[in-house]
C-alpha cells in the first residue's frame, strides 16, 4: 500500500539539505505553507536558493526564514512590498542574492520545467531590464526572449485536501503557484488541512494527481 | 482656468471605455479603483493574475477571507460564476492575448507607447516587477491612466522613457487626469480634454509632441 | 448580460469560413464534438486544415468531413487506425496534406498557441524523422528541438457541462485536448450535454474559464 | 531445446520488474497486457496519455463506458484514487520525467539503446507516432518488450536501426520471448534467458554483440 503522509511537518522537510533549491508555494500570504516553512527554520537547511512569487511578508513565514538568514537567492516577481522589510534589509546589506523574474515568466519557467521543456520562448519583458543578456529573435514579427526552466529539488506547497497518494485540491487563491510548482520539485511536500480517504476525491476535481507529490501531512 | 479630474473622476472615465463583455485586468493602485465605477448592468470580466476570474467587490466586513485576495493583496469577491485556476493557467490568460483590456499604473509613457511602470532605475530602489510585464504583451489593448505630471510637475508623457522600461510599444490609451491620447503609428492623438484647459496649456505639459482630434475645442 | 449560448450547432459552426483552420477536440471518439461535426460538414466549408489527435474513426464525425472532402490538411499524431480508411483512402489518393507530430508535441505547441509563447524546445522528437530539417539545441547536457505554436481560427469541443459564461467541466478521459485547444483558437465553439445556470458549477472545478470559450450550445 | 515465453509469460515477465508505488505507462499491443500480471496486492499507478491515472481493468460487459477508454481506445475503469486531466497536464507527466517506467513495444532495438517503433518506412505507409516518441525522452526508464526475432526470423535487435526512430539511446532493459537484456555503456548485457537456449544460440538470432552477466547458465 502506498500512503505518502507523513506524521510531522518535521518529518516531511527533515530531508531538505543544505544548499538545496526550494520552491515555496503562495502569492503573499495566500497558500503559504507556512507549517512546512517553521519545520524548515528548526531543521536548520541554509544555503537555500527560494523560488517563490514575493518574498515574505511581516515576520513569519518566509520572512522568518529569511530573517534566519538561511536563504542566499531568491528567485521571485515582485519582493518589494509594504511589510516586505525583512528581504529589504538582508538586500540592502548585500546579504542576499536577487533574481527578478516577471510573474508570468516564473510560472512558463516553472511549467517547462515540470513538463520537460528545454527552454521557451516568451514575448514578456523583450526590451526591458530583465532580458539585458539573454537571446532574442523575432518570430512572426513578434519579439520574445528566450528563457530557461526553473526546476527545483523541492516543493513547500499548500492545498486544502489530500489523500494518500498524494492527489490534491486546493482553496480559492492559495491554489495559485502550488500546482506548477509541484511537477516542477524532484520532491514535493504538501501541507494539507485534512488528509481524506482515498476515493473522497472526486476524479474530476483533482487539481494536482498524486505523481506530482510525494509527501503529504496534516497541519 | 481648468480642474484636473480627481481619482474617483479618473477611474470612472476610465471604466465609461469597458465594453460589456471585456475580459480585464486591472493593476494595482489608481486602475483597483476603476471596478468600482463600472457599470453594475454591465457583465465584465475582471481577472486577477493570482488566479481568478470573475472578481467581485470587496467582502463586508467580517467576512474577508485570507485565501480570497487579488493581485494587490487586498480581500476581494468572487461573482457567482467566476472560478478559480492556477498561475500556469492565469498567464495563460495575460501572455496569450486572452485579455481584451488591462489599465496599467505608470511612471512614463513614451509617444511609441513604451511604457515605464516598474523601476526608477534608483541604484537602491528594490525593483518589483510582478505580472505587468506579462500584461504589457499579452492584453490586447493596454490602457495606462495616470496624473498627467509627476507631484514635482515633470512630465510623465514624454518622447523616450528615462526610466526602465515595462514593456516596447505596448500602450494603447492614456487617461490622465487632464486628457485622454490614444497612441498611434502617427503618434500622440488627444482626444479628449478636462474643461478649460487649452492645447497650448496641455502640450506644456506633456514631455513630447501631442496631436489633437477635432473633438478636442 | 452576457449569454454565450447558441440556439443550435447550426449556429454555433455558421462563421466558419472556407480555408479556416480548425482545432477538433477528441481522442478516437472520446469527446469528439460530434454534433458540431455534423453541423460543419452540413454547412459546407472547404479547404478546411484540421487539428485533432487522429484523422477520423468509422464513417462518422471527423471521418464522415474527411469524407465530405472538405479538408485540405490534418494535423494529429496517430492517423493510422484499424478504422481510419476514410483519412487512408484520401491519403494514399494524394488528396490529403499529412503534418504528423507526436502527440505530446501536438499538445504543448497548442499549449504555446494559447499561452503566448513563441516557440519552445522540446526533448520529444530529437533525432528522427519528426525533426528532420528542424533546429535544434543541445541544453544541459540534453538535445532538443525548436517547435513552434499550433493556433487555430477555430476550436470544436466537447465538454459536460457549461454555463452562459462559458464555463465547462467535461466528463472522464473526454476532456483529453478540450481545454487546451480552447486557449488556442481565436474562436472557440463548445458542445455541451446540459446548459447549467451561472453559479451551477463549482467555481473550484471549473476545467475551461469561460474566458476561452466564447459560444456553447447544448446538443 | 528450448521454449520462447509466450506473450502471457512475457507479460508477466516484465510485471515483475515493475515495483509497487510505480507510476507505469504501458504502451498500445503486447505492453498492455502487462496490467493483467501486476501483483493485485501492490498499489501500482497506470498512467494513460489520454488523460487518466490510476487506470484499472476492462469494465464488465455492459459497463463499458465510451468517455473512459485508454490510449488504445479500448473500455478502462478508474481505480478508487485515481483522476482525470487534460493532455497538456498528460505529457507534462510523461515529457517531465514523472513516470517511472513505460514499457513499449519495438520494430528494432539498437545497441546502444535507440528504438524504432512507429514507421516502417515503407513508401506507402501511413506513418502515425502518438506518444511513443514522448515516452521515449520522458520516461526514466523505458522498457521494451517484443519478440526476439521478426516473423521471418529476422533479428529485432540490431547494431543500428534500419527504420526510422521513436527515440534516440532512449531503452533501459529489452524483455523478449527468448531473454532480458539490458542496454549498458558498454553494451547489450543479457541478465537471463529462457532454460536451455545457449549463449551461442541467442547471439545468433541478435544482430549486435551480446554481453552475458555471470547468471546466465
Amino acid at each position: 500500500m502506498i500512503d505518502k503522509t507523513v506524521a510531522t511537518a518535521a518529518d516531511a522537510v527533515a530531508q531538505i539539505y543544505d544548499g538545496a533549491t526550494v520552491m515555496i508555494g503562495g502569492f503573499g500570504s495566500a497558500g503559504q505553507p507556512a507549517e512546512l516553512i517553521d519545520a524548515l527554520i528548526a531543521q536548520g537547511a541554509r544555503e537555500l536558493t527560494i523560488v517563490n512569487n514575493n518574498a515574505g511578508n511581516g515576520d513569519t513565514g518566509l520572512a522568518a526564514l529569511l530573517k534566519a538568514r538561511r536563504v542566499k537567492k531568491m528567485i521571485c516577481s515582485f519582493p518589494r512590498q509594504s511589510d516586505s522589510y525583512e528581504f529589504d534589509a538582508l538586500y540592502r546589506a548585500g546579504e542576499i542574492e536577487l533574481e527578478l523574474v516577471p510573474q508570468g515568466n516564473l510560472a512558463c519557467r516553472i511549467q517547462a520545467a515540470g513538463s520537460g521543456l528545454g527552454a521557451v520562448f516568451t514575448p514578456t519583458g523583450y526590451g526591458t531590464l530583465l532580458a539585458e543578456g539573454k537571446e532574442t529573435r523575432e518570430i512572426n514579427g513578434k519579439h520574445y526572449v528566450l528563457e530557461y526552466p526553473i526546476s527545483a529539488d523541492f516543493a513547500l506547497i499548500k492545498a486544502q485536501h489530500g489523500d494518500r497518494w498524494g492527489n490534491l485540491v486546493y482553496r480559492k487563491t492559495a491554489r495559485n503557484f502550488g500546482p506548477i510548482m509541484a511537477a516542477a520539485a524532484k520532491v514535493t511536500i504538501a501541507q494539507v488541512s485534512e488528509i481524506v480517504p482515498l476515493g473522497a476525491l472526486d476524479p474530476e476535481q483533482v487539481v494536482t494527481p498524486g505523481i506530482f507529490v510525494q509527501q503529504l501531512v496534516a497541519v | 482656468m481648468y480642474q484636473p479630474l480627481n481619482r474617483d473622476q479618473l477611474a470612472a472615465r476610465v471604466a465609461r471605455d469597458i465594453p460589456e463583455g471585456s475580459y480585464v485586468n486591472l493593476g494595482i493602485g489608481l486602475p483597483t479603483r476603476i471596478a468600482n465605477f463600472l457599470d453594475p448592468e454591465k457583465e465584465i470580466f475582471l481577472h486577477s493574475e493570482n488566479g481568478l476570474l470573475g472578481m467581485g467587490p470587496a467582502p463586508a466586513p467580517g467576512e474577508e477571507d485570507p485565501e480570497l485576495i487579488n493581485a494587490g493583496k487586498e480581500f476581494v469577491t468572487l461573482l457567482t460564476g467566476g472560478c478559480y485556476f492556477h498561475h500556469g493557467d492565469s498567464f495563460t490568460m495575460m501572455r496569450g492575448g486572452h485579455i481584451d483590456i488591462c489599465v496599467l499604473g505608470a511612471f512614463q509613457i513614451a509617444a511609441n507607447g513604451d511604457l515605464a511602470n516598474w523601476h526608477t532605475g534608483a541604484a537602491d530602489a528594490i525593483p518589483a516587477v510582478g505580472g505587468a510585464m506579462d500584461l504589457a504583451v499579452g492584453a490586447r489593448k493596454v490602457f495606462v491612466t495616470t496624473d498627467h505630471v509627476t507631484k514635482k510637475g515633470e512630465p510623465k508623457i514624454v518622447e523616450r522613457c528615462s526610466y526602465p522600461l515595462t514593456g516596447v510599444g505596448c500602450v494603447a490609451r492614456i487617461y490622465t487626469d487632464l486628457a485622454v491620447i490614444d497612441v498611434t503609428p502617427q503618434g500622440l492623438l488627444v482626444q479628449e480634454m478636462v474643461p478649460g484647459i487649452s492645447r497650448e496649456q496641455l502640450q506644456a505639459m506633456t514631455g513630447a509632441a501631442l496631436q489633437f482630434s477635432a473633438n478636442c475645442q
